[in-house]
């Protein structure tokens, strides 16, 4: 049985005190260890910003790569290593900027691996400019007359694109956000989570208006009907949602015709490569009426 | 004997390419050594194209220009080749246009005789096949397997095409054809380099390939898909060339290995992900086949034009090994070096191609399979206690293990981090150990590079220096000056970073020989060996560099 | 005078940025030439970071490591950095902990005296100002102008707090501070790369930058993103690095100039978009501001790991020109010549700067823009009969016309391409003349360069070579050499490539200074001038070279 | 006045014979005859591809740039130079695959330009491999047992972007595709058609499987409806419709208030840039007491 304390490293954390980082952090460690994950058994893979340096400040395998890039790196973890619980903390700049090519396309593909956003609608490590969900109009460092982009709705897309879990988590409720989690690492496919993540240095909104502003999705809704999901992405304004928004069951999950045709393993317990395989594909380059006999049996 | 060179030229569509397989396979059973190229025009239907086949005794491995024997599928394709058509050349056309031809309208006698057009170019390799003085029996065999799928009907018909074309051929040859290929012992393999390279990467132990299709580097991962449950390897097509090179280094990180393939645009956009291999020390294979630049340029033509681009590829510096192998062969064995040294430095290999070495077919008698293997270079997490991901050790080298397969974390990070692979700002001590860490590897690694091949060298005067693909032809050339009186010899690099120790001798006279404008080999050799040229032997027309070329090129820039 | 260095430390967030400029404005209008450098952690608040102002009579525009004065904002601060400070220098901190300090508790004076701890920082800079004998009357003007918007009462507030830490410092001073620095004539600019460039662009007509935030090069967009409106100029922010380039390059296919800026792997993004420039000759400036790498490496620190990178980037061959100016001053002008010239050449031009060079403050007298100006290549319309973009000319420019401008039209093509700019396939005619045509432009392009700047070489035996903005600390570290008895000169290149004719003088030994590990200018200048070096004097810890620096490692290595 | 001969040009075509882009060639030409432009006031923009050659068959300026990277390019000649039609001429790959960043964050811009994707459901000029809308199962060189991967639904994603104006054209109906056009190019704002274009070479269905599936959106529908253009944009299968999809006034185009605040001028028209204020912008660095005069005054 994993404790908190397993999760514990000594790593000094370079956040602004009192991010509100540090809450998803802590909601990640009690899903973990509410899911029973020992930290050998989980990958976490991120971009850059100030999000992506989450998988520092909790003891697991990590991987922290370029900004932009932990899609696809998540997609070859899971890949090569099925059995890994492979989570992906990015930022808002780090998934839907530099990033949404991956986003878009990994959605496609499903493959088995929770992707958390901290969403502060800014970047943040590099000192506040508007970040791809900005509201219309906020002044920023990079756009100080108001930015003039319509922001994105990634949920939208997540739910367009056979995405079988979506959800909306707010930093401000770690224990709403720790069962989001438990619930998004344990759908087998791809689940994806937005989390709300006010910036107490750029962001322009207290917490408390956040606070003000969200609800949760009560138990009379209906997180399988598409239609009803795509609506609930859309509201934003005077009334944000939290809670799992949209869950139907997993597509087939990526790689999987390779997985049940190969091995269910992982990648780096293959058996060697059958060389009796290999030469009969190379002889297949060469004539071979039976005048002539193979050069090679080792 | 001498050698046949044999050109098929038509349409994009037209079919010069199946012609063109068959024949060669005819001529390969036949027991000869195959040698065979293409080029075409990047459009999936028209133009006018070749598919050019040498025939000899010994493997040569290098393109002829000119044509012993031209076979023109359409009358533009015979106007467009014929200049290359040697005067005591034979043509094989539909149509009369010269003495020494054979004229079999096969498009009528298909319809006509055979009821269907579909067996027009079959009758074409009928007729070739007789005019080079092949066994029909060999071509029927290369027939029935090519067309055993389609159905017995469609076996006869093409076996009727190729006696019907075989007969008219041998009499109107009557006189002409002076060649005669009777069956020999020797089998060769008839592989290009896209065919050598996947083999090789399964054979090395490779379980993944992320590309994004990109000529002349697309054959790789398509073979991959094909085969890839057999071999279990898994090829996954990305979205673009970030994402694949992003993904191979998530299977790299996780214990498997893994590779992509592009070609110089693509390449241009994995430059990031190489550096993060670089600063991560995860192992990756990168293939980089080479086309005319710059940006999109001529995609189905070939050069050799990123050498420094490669070897300078990346922000930041890291250790990486280039190789560009000369041939199949080479590139078989290059590629099983590439997976092993990538492991055991953990770094970035880059393996240059060139759409010629790509596409070209090549007869290798042995491909020496004993004499390579896949080793491993992952620690055993039972003998280690405390496990750092980036343990600061005297060659640099770090115990590298696998997430998930024991109780040790493996954590890496794109940012300068200390060994346990968390960011670090400690200056002074951290940040220049893990440097020094990494450039150290470059260290041992000079010690595993292969000495450039060298020919004729200490007897010449004039010593040409190429790298990858043109080794043949600069085989070829040597031999053309020299019976030219010349004193010539050859260096050739298929190792290219890092350089081996190594010393150019003394009082000869130095000329690169490469596939680009501006004298990229040169560059690097004045830099690394202080060494001096003459010159360059460039070539920026998209062709492949060819014995004849150098030897003329010579003759009017250097004498 | 004796120059003074002054560190300020504290953690980010506790406003080390706003008292250092503060006092760096303060010192500079007092008259003295001032220069400021700050090294600080990848983070938005907490770490411990530091501020230093260097103060002299004439610019030295060079980092200076030891401290003469410390204010240090925190315990940790002042533990951390107190290593610097000079034994004869002076601390000024909230607590005693030697003897030679400024003792006052800022914070609690600030609350107690000021009834609000944010008057707590200026304070601290009264002391300073007080220990190093400036007047309080140009601190007060300055407050004033800071705090203006803010209203008279903040302004109130931190004259008083200024007036509170100037009365103790100089009461405690006694006898201990030995500083005055009475108002001198000089007006210096103070003035960072960052700030210097985007004028600069603004006044060679710049129109347009689009560009993806990153470290160190923000600051360029973000002051364009400003002052756009006023200037004419668009910025906008791009989704990722690669449609920052491609944007830049459809403006300046429509005839206005365009820029963008970025860091190294952000530059790694936009290789594509370069040969893209290359091959289609359309104009474009990207500023690549270097950080330490590999991968995302040490964002908030400085290097020089770009030069060969940047020199080789891109798949193909074609003519591009690569400056790497010295200072803000340097950079201004290097500026304007690369909007020039990539218009005049139609190439893409890449500006190295650095961290160091974007962020710290240097003092310049005067930047003489009377001696430099915009001039536009674009052609007349109204001369040409039939228009054809990549008409083939001797030189190899073709003339350039804007879309839309007149009835010609205008198209351009990433593929090999004939003069109107379509495809083409002709590869012993068009293909040749075209990539003929681009490399010609490097041929007039190489007669542009600068030659590098030689400083004592004559009478030198020691020779180091540098480049970019090492320049200062190169200087210095002359300087402190020659003291020391020794005979050195210094041959410092901003104009890299293509290198101009130069030679190096025999008999000498040369050395390169250089911000990386591995010695690419060494590497680059062996390739190009057969020069040889006996080394490298290597900085790759993220902190700038110093003149102590070169000093300190030539006696190490070199002696 | 315009003709059809003014955009004629001597270049020669490299589409397979047959090809259904002769049809969208033919359907552009008609289309800016139509609307009166000339060719110099035309730009096209593509990448690469089969669709993306298009622009070199059709007399106008253009910039046939990079795989992927056509709209950002037309993005900056659309800041650069407002009053040229620009025109962004692209394939499934081009715009979906390498290219679907920039199409997620064009869309959130709005410059005032049209995008017509040649959709041939295949990566065509590379040999057949599968592309982001090629449907689930169907085998491709590179997909030989079949594609795994959801498609994209490219037209979903606009309509939720605040794309103004979006359109399904058939390569099969050249005047239906050319009135498509015509309303596109002329429509203020991003205007987006997507348009089945059947490889005939490498593509799965005949022309004619496609023309028994397709309908043109009737008069009763009302394209100004969010959540109707939405279910519209996924009606796939048996019934494929064709028309304008969605049509609402455009929010504010990209670059507005920079146009607003300083010249609608094509850029290259623009005054030189002032030296008095970058005089003054440049003296902000100096202290300035009065003590020393300004020493540039020219
Ligand atoms: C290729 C590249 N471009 C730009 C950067 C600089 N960069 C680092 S973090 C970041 C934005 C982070 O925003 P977000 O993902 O929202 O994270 P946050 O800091 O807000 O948590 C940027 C632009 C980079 N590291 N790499
Ligand atoms: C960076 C880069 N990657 C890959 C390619 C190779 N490439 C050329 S066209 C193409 C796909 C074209 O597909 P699509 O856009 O659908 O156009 P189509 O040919 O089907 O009309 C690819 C992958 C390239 N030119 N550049
Ligand atoms: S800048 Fe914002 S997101 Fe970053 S650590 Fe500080 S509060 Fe958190
Ligand atoms: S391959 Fe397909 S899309 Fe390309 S030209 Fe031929 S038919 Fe048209
Ligand atoms: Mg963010
Ligand atoms: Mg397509």
């Amino acid at each position: 049985m994993s404790t908190i304390d397993d999760y514990q490293n000594n790593v000094e954390i370079q956040w602004c005190p009192g991010c509100t980082n540090f809450s998803i952090l802590q909601a990640f460690k009690k899903a973990l260890v509410e899911l029973d994950r020992m930290p050998q058994e989980v990958c976490m893979v991120s971009g850059i910003g100030q999000a992506a340096k989450l998988p520092h400040y909790l003891k697991c395998n990590f991987f922290n790569g370029l900004h932009g890039r932990a899609l696809p790196v998540a997609t070859g973890v899971h890949v090569a290593n099925p059995r890994l619980t492979t989570i992906v903390v990015t930022g808002d700049g780090d998934c839907y900027g530099e990033g949404g090519n991956h986003f878009l396309h990994t959605l496609r593909r499903n493959p088995d691996i929770t992707v958390v956003v901290n969403n502060n609608e800014i970047y943040a490590l590099t000192k506040g400019q508007a970040s791809p969900t900005t509201p219309l109009g906020e002044s920023r460092t990079l756009q100080p007359k108001g930015v003039q982009l319509t922001p994105l709705n990634a949920l939208a897309i997540a739910i367009l694109h056979g995405c079988g879990f979506v959800a909306r988590g707010f930093a401000g409720d770690i224990e709403h956000l720790k069962n989001l989690l438990v619930e998004a690492i344990s759908y087998r496919g791809f689940s994806y989570v937005d989390v709300i993540q006010p910036c107490i240095t750029w962001g322009t909104h207290p917490m408390n208006w956040y606070r003000d502003r969200i609800y949760k999705i009560g138990d009379s809704y209906d997180p399988t009907n598409r239609e009803s999901a795509l609506e609930k992405s859309m509201e934003w304004g005077n009334k944000v949602p939290i809670g799992i928004i949209y869950k139907v069951a997993s597509s087939e999950i990526f790689a999987g015709r390779f997985r049940k045709a190969v091995s269910t393993r992982p990648m780096f317990e293959f058996q060697p490569p059958n060389r009796k395989i290999i030469f009969k594909l190379l002889s297949a380059f060469r004539a071979s009426d039976g005048s002539h006999k193979e050069a090679h049996t080792d | 004997m001498k050698d046949i060179n044999v050109i098929i030229a038509g349409a994009a569509g037209e079919g010069i390419h199946t012609v063109g397989d068959i024949l060669a396979r005819t001529i390969s059973a036949q027991g000869y050594a195959v040698f065979t190229w293409q080029e075409y025009e990047s459009r999936i239907r028209g133009g006018q194209n070749s598919y050019s086949i040498r025939i000899s005794e010994k493997p040569r491995n290098a393109p002829l220009l000119q044509a012993d024997a031209l076979l023109g599928l359409n009358d533009g394709a015979v106007n467009k080749y014929k200049p290359l058509l040697k005067e005591e050349g034979i043509l094989i056309a539909q149509r009369q246009s010269r003495k020494r031809m054979i004229t079999i309208p096969f498009g009528e006698v298909a319809k006509e005789e055979l009821n269907d057009k579909i067996f027009a170019n079959t009758i074409a390799i009928g007729a070739l096949t007789g005019v080079l003085g092949a066994d029909l029996d060999t071509l029927n065999q290369v027939l029935a397997e090519k067309f055993k799928k389609k159905g017995q009907g469609i076996v006869q018909g093409n076996l009727s095409a190729a006696q019907k074309g075989y007969r008219q051929a041998t009499q109107q040859c009557k006189g002409m054809c002076a060649w005669k290929l009777p069956r020999q012992e020797a089998r060769y393999y008839l592989v290009s380099g896209n065919e050598a390279i996947p083999l090789a990467a399964t054979f090395a132990g490779c379980r993944f390939i992320a590309a994004y299709p990109m000529t002349p580097s697309t054959g790789i991962i398509n073979y991959l898909a094909k085969e890839g449950e057999l071999l279990g390897i898994f090829a996954e097509q990305a979205e673009d060339e970030i994402a694949a090179i992003n993904m191979a280094l998530g299977v790299s990180y996780s214990g498997a290995r893994a590779m992509t393939a592009t070609s110089g645009g693509g390449f241009a956009l994995m430059v990031e992900g190489i550096s993060l291999s670089g600063m991560t020390e995860t192992p990756v294979v990168v293939i980089l086949a080479q086309r005319p630049g710059p940006a999109t340029g001529l995609p189905t033509r070939t050069a050799q034009g990123e050498l420094l681009f490669s070897i300078n590829a990346g922000h930041g510096e890291f250790p990486r090994l280039v190789l560009a192998p000369s041939d199949p062969y080479d590139a078989f064995h290059k590629i099983v070096k590439a997976f092993n040294l990538a492991d055991k430095y953990q770094m970035p290999v880059i393996v240059l191609t060139d759409h010629f070495l790509a596409d070209s077919q090549f007869s290798v008698l042995d491909f020496h399979l004993n004499t390579v293997s896949p080793t491993s270079y992952i620690a055993d997490p039972q003998k280690i206690r405390d496990y750092k991901r980036y343990q600061l050790t005297k060659n640099g080298i770090s115990p590298r293990l696998c997430p998930g397969q024991s109780r040790h974390l493996v954590g890496v990070d794109s940012d300068e981090h200390d060994e346990e692979g968390h960011i670090t700002e400690d200056l002074d001590v951290m940040v220049r150990s893990m440097v020094k860490k990494r450039l150290s590897k470059l260290d041992s690694l000079k010690q595993e590079i292969s000495l450039p091949e060298e020919t004729n060298v200490n007897d010449a005067d004039i010593v040409f220096v190429g790298w990858g693909s043109s080794r043949g032809a600069l085989l070829e050339g040597l031999r053309l000056l020299k019976q030219e009186g010349n004193k010539v010899g050859m260096i050739h690099f298929t190792e290219l970073w890092p350089l081996p120790e190594f010393s150019f001798p003394n009082g000869k006279t130095y000329i690169t020989v490469e596939s680009n404008a501006t004298g990229q080999l040169a560059r690097l050799l004045r830099s690394e060996y202080s060494v001096s040229f003459k010159g360059t032997i460039s070539r920026y027309d998209g062709l492949p560099l060819t014995g004849e070329y150098i030897r003329s090129n010579f003759n009017e820039y250097y004498r």
